[in-house]
């Protein structure tokens, strides 16, 4: 799929990291208004990552997400009311108002659950992956995880498990430098995170992970290989946080310098260069994929979408503190077909 | 081994009156359990360190692999947080995994999969996907393995909103309460007691389930209200065998499901007797019988208590590896007969 | 700052009353004590995730690392298990490591260094060696952050034979306790609560010691005693305010260690009285506070119990998202109130 | 150091094997005729791995164990007498009778913890490592695992940190082909184990394990790097274990033929034959090392200990029950130099 030069492609990709973006930008916003609660991890900055690897994805396929999700949930497909009710401790929200930000998941689309813990999500992709290739299916496993994940003992045992029972798997990597305060260069002792997939006998690659075009090669490579019975893959997208670590960072740890030197790598604005036929990824005489008008449109479409889940979401009643222990266990004899319900 | 149906969940109920027990030990009641939930559904499979070719480290899983095959009896390295995250990620995709922890010591190694993830996903996503798995792992002391493989923590379990914990005592019990597990969409740790593996008992060949939360009488009595889990219950009745020469006559209850809890049973027994000794492996300290305990003086059984409350438990130290302290460290028949008679007798 | 000694270990007893104490945040309490203890022994060191330049996620260590360097107050990669294991290392070869979690929940990754080698170290070396270690770790709800960043996880900790467990509830004990740990040859668990750090209360300058093992009487009551830890200290000492102008006389009590735990006070106070008030945040099935139940009722003070010893906790549920449904999961004044003054009319 | 040219090192390393061998032989005879109790991991035929590599350290160099640790504790030191009186659960045993085999240590020989948690011991060795370094000592801390503490999480976070840190550490992989019945090949993805250690940015070699020369020269090549500053290093040991994995093994996983033809390869044997100057790892034309009645000695030495160790502890008296709450916490106030009283 060449996100750049196909038009629909192109849309869908650009799209996509615009919703991302104004939907976290609209977080940020309402969080700092006082209109929303707890926490937030904003992958503002990161965006071609989720999108790259999602637009590799077919129905049915599974992601597992982390604590920084809002944009994988949005690129697998979820719906952006359910994501504002849910960041708004609505009824409405996925989760019913009980996970909030760092578990927002839409399971129908595939997502098998954000995740607060760093690195709790990968043994469960791998999981995911052994029940696919139990009962037959051609389904696969995208797991996201920052470099921080990577030095995480859950990380290690699940990598290992899909690389030994060849599972269909692709360990999708946001590398964005800093897993908080610490830099990859404090917390590994080894050039590019790629290189630990070699001591699991699986594939590695690194990749600009600003540029969707490189992530999506990557991780369809990956997914095509996965589908086919080919096992599991790393793929290390280098990428950077626009933004804090949460709230309460105070940015202490990173240069000004830094900051800005990646904002002027905006992936955003460096493939609207190039689907518009400007900019340096482009392809060769060939027509630009998008005129400055669709870009525009596609723009508008992501401002109004995410205005439009505000609305409905206010608008939602408020998570009911009343049935608060109902889904503590799910109840026996319910009928499960899998184990997840849409 | 017969099962009575194929359809999804694994076989229905069956009509516990119409089946005839054989004796079986309680790891070969647990391995049938396993078997027959496997042959009626093929969602479940079992997976874990050594269950294949080994058999399991504690021989429970046996042949197994050579009826179901080394997909669904499924060796795994050494690595428990990921078979118990890769559980948990089956579970999610529709499977219902079982897994085999060596030595419940090892579940704290697991222990973020277990509290943090398989207890809390359903909850966390407002309900929208359940994580059906079963946990089992060996408990207890007794063999001389020490501080490391010997412990029992079923009160850590127990704390945990989200998991069920089942602690199975006989032989039909580790049967029907591990198909109980099995069919729960919720995340279930069934804590088996690594001395009563080769303990017989009846077993219905069928798989005829017991229903989790449902506290067992073991037996009845008038003067004191025994409460003991895992291995602690046949020592209970032991006892209250002795005591019963003694002129004493002792219940015994036997929990089997710590979450959730029938304490209703518990209570009327206790206010019936007047009298409660609770009796665990686990050390004392934090351990489940305190929570026993609350729960019975929190009840209207308080007002019809003719003595205190009180615990009988491993000591609050480590498990030592020696033979005569590892037997000091935790109760024996002697230590229920002396202490159950003093409840009687002084109050 | 002023430290009174150089020697080692980390100066000795100060008498509390030559000392005039200021005003400090918990939080400040904290560092405080660790950067006395810091200066006052080169063994004792911190490390942790982002304890360095960010000055730790709740912002604890803030300009230590200014301080002490970036050798002995150190960032760690994201690896709890590696972390509190190489505290039990530099523990067992002579340092004095304070490790940082961020989050007690994620103690659930370090289970194992924690109960199976901490703990268990010097006991199954049969005493040959020791592991001085301490773990802090920020627990409780009320931020928002949802099933994995709130838990109360301390009836795990106060299970397992040789760890001690902390919590302090005040900024003088947040140093003084933290700076007895320190001291103590045993690992120990620290467990602050997030909602405490921006707390403010008088601590003494000088590095003075609160043991470990005495349970503070935060208020003297007749017809009622309240136990309390954590956040639910201050939150039961505004109940027993509001109690007292409705005529209610409630005292209040802080255990502050769970491990060893001062229980003969607690006892004499309900022996007074009559009547108990259990209250955690921890969800209730399990809890520490059933640990104190069962103290209480296996105890003389049974015989002078005019009502059922009674348990106030959080929800058996993971704490959810929304600020609405957070509140109801866990005990707040009101309920306390509430609680208590049914206790004293209805009995 | 060369162990089969020079007489006093050759007479070491065959004592210090024939030791290990009679003492866990001693202890495999008294557990089938019930006088041991518990279970037992016995290291016959692994015995060049602690040999080689203990010879390699010097005083005040610090080592972490595993279940299978009685080689490691022979090797670095311990005395028999009180190993002896440990697993026959006597009040003299290293730990009092609380430990048994699996927590088998002679702390005073710098033996942190033998280790009944599989990878237990490794994070543990990284930081004794950096209480050595943070107190500017230059002793040098040996972490013994096997294959199978390689695919533990625990074994990932030790590494690492110890990686990132340049810490003293040499990571020892008994790598006897199996984790009780799950074999490397099926564990693992790749060829050797020591490819694991290039994604931490250390050196790791693969060695003949039942050599001790092959063993001792690639861990004192990594000693001196670790002594010097030179941080961490991996080495791979090749062996293999002749007995089952413990008492419950029917040795159902592997061929009699496979058991055969490393018995064939006993380590002792060679090394016997090496020294005498039989051997095919014999140096050129210098003298034989050991003659035959040097290694007649040896054999004897090694006989007349352990039998004196089983004297011994025969004697002493049984653990004793009274006390047995008194070390679960140690005493405060108890002066405390380091963290280990010998
Ligand atoms: C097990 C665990 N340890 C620590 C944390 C606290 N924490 C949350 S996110 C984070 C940084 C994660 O870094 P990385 O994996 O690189 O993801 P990023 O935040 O950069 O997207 C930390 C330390 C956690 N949530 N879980
Ligand atoms: C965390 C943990 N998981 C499982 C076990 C059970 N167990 C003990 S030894 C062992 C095999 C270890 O294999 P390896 O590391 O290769 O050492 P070897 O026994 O071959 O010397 C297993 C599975 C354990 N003790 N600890
Ligand atoms: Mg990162
Ligand atoms: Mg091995």
């Amino acid at each position: 799929m060449t996100l750049t030069t196909d038009p629909e492609s192109a849309r869908h990709a650009l799209t996509t990291m615009w919703t991302i973006r104004r939907f976290e930008e609209a977080v940020d916003d309402m969080f700092a208004r006082g209109l929303m609660h707890g926490t937030m991890h904003l992958s503002i900055g990161q965006e071609a990552v989720p999108t790259g690897a999602c637009m590799a994805l077919s129905e049915g396929d599974y992601i597992t997400s982390t604590h920084r999700g809002h944009g994988h949930c949005i690129a697998k497909g979820a719906k952006l009311d359910a994501m504002m009710a849910e960041l708004l401790a609505k009824e409405t929200g996925y989760c019913r108002g009980r996970g909030g930000s760092m578990h927002i998941a839409d399971v129908a689309t595939g997502n098998l659950g954000a995740n607060g813990i760093v690195a709790g999500g990968v043994p469960i992709a791998a999981g995911a992956g052994l029940a696919v290739r139990m009962r037959g299916g051609s389904e696969v496993v995208v797991s996201f995880f920052g470099d921080g994940a990577v030095n995480e003992g859950a990380w290690h045992e699940g990598v290992n498990l899909a690389a030994i029972w060849d599972l269909p798997v692709v360990f999708v990597c946001e590398n964005n430098r800093y897993g908080m305060s610490m830099s990859v260069d404090r917390a590994f002792n080894v050039d590019t995170l790629a290189e630990r997939a070699h001591g699991y006998g699986i594939p590695g690659v690194t990749v600009d992970g600003n540029d969707p075009q490189a992530v999506h090669d990557a991780v369809a490579d990956a997914v095509q290989r996965a589908r086919s019975g080919g096992g599991p893959s790393f793929v290390e997208a280098l990428t950077y946080r626009w933004k804090g670590h949460s709230k309460s960072d105070k940015n202490l740890y990173r240069t000004r310098e830094e900051i800005e030197s990646w904002r002027e790598r905006d992936p955003i604005a460096a493939f609207e260069a190039a689907v518009t036929g400007g900019g340096a990824t482009a392809g060769a005489a060939t027509a630009p994929a998008l005129s400055a008008s669709d870009v525009e449109e596609c723009r508008t479409l992501a401002r109004d979408r995410v205005r439009e889940a505000i609305r409905t979401a206010n608008a939602a009643p408020d998570a009911d503190a009343a049935t608060l222990t109902d889904a503590v266990y799910a109840p026996a004899g319910e009928p499960i077909a899998g184990g997840a319900r849409a | 081994m017969t099962t009575t149906s194929d359809t999804r969940p694994a076989s229905g109920p069956v009509d516990s009156a119409a089946v005839e027990p054989r004796t079986l030990t309680y790891s070969e009641a647990v391995r049938e359990a396993m078997a027959q939930a496997m042959a009626a559904d093929d969602r479940v499979f079992l997976f874990g360190e050594d269950v294949g070719t080994y058999g399991g480290a504690f021989g429970v899983s046996g042949d197994l692999v050579h009826r179901f095959g080394t997909e669904r009896v499924r060796d795994t390295p050494i690595s428990e947080l990921g078979i118990v995250g890769a559980a948990v990620g089956a579970g999610l995709a529709g499977m219902r995994p079982i897994v085999e922890i060596q030595f419940s010591d090892f579940t704290a190694q697991a222990m973020d999969q277990i509290a943090n993830q398989a207890a809390k996903i359903h909850f966390m996503l407002g309900g929208a996907a359940t994580v059906p798995m079963v946990l089992r792992a060996p408990g207890g002391s007794g063999t001389g393995a020490a501080a490391q493989h010997s412990q029992s923590l079923e009160a850590w379990f127990a704390h945990v909103p989200g998991l069920k914990v089942v602690m199975p005592s006989t032989a039909a019990d580790a049967k029907g309460l591990l198909l109980s597990a099995i069919d729960d969409p919720n995340p279930v740790i069934v804590l088996e007691h690594k001395l009563l593996y080769k303990q017989s008992g009846p077993v219905p060949e069928e798989p005829v389930r017991v229903p989790l939360g449902e506290t067992a009488v073991r037996r009845t009595g008038t003067d004191v209200t025994i409460v003991a889990t895992g291995v602690m219950v046949s020592r209970a009745l032991e006892a209250a065998e002795r005591l019963a020469a003694d002129g004493v006559s002792a219940g015994v209850l036997d929990p089997r499901t710590l979450r959730p809890l029938d304490d209703r049973t518990i209570v009327d027994s206790v206010a019936a007797t007047g009298r409660a000794l609770l009796v665990q492996e686990a050390p004392k300290t934090g351990g489940f019988m305190s929570e026993i305990a609350a729960r019975i003086v929190e009840s209207p059984a308080f007002g019809r208590l003719q003595a205190p409350v009180s615990r009988l438990c491993g000591l609050d130290a480590p498990i030592p590896y020696a033979p005569q302290l590892e037997q000091a460290a935790v109760p024996q028949v002697d230590d229920i007969v002396t202490k159950a008679g003093e409840l009687v007798r002084r109050w």
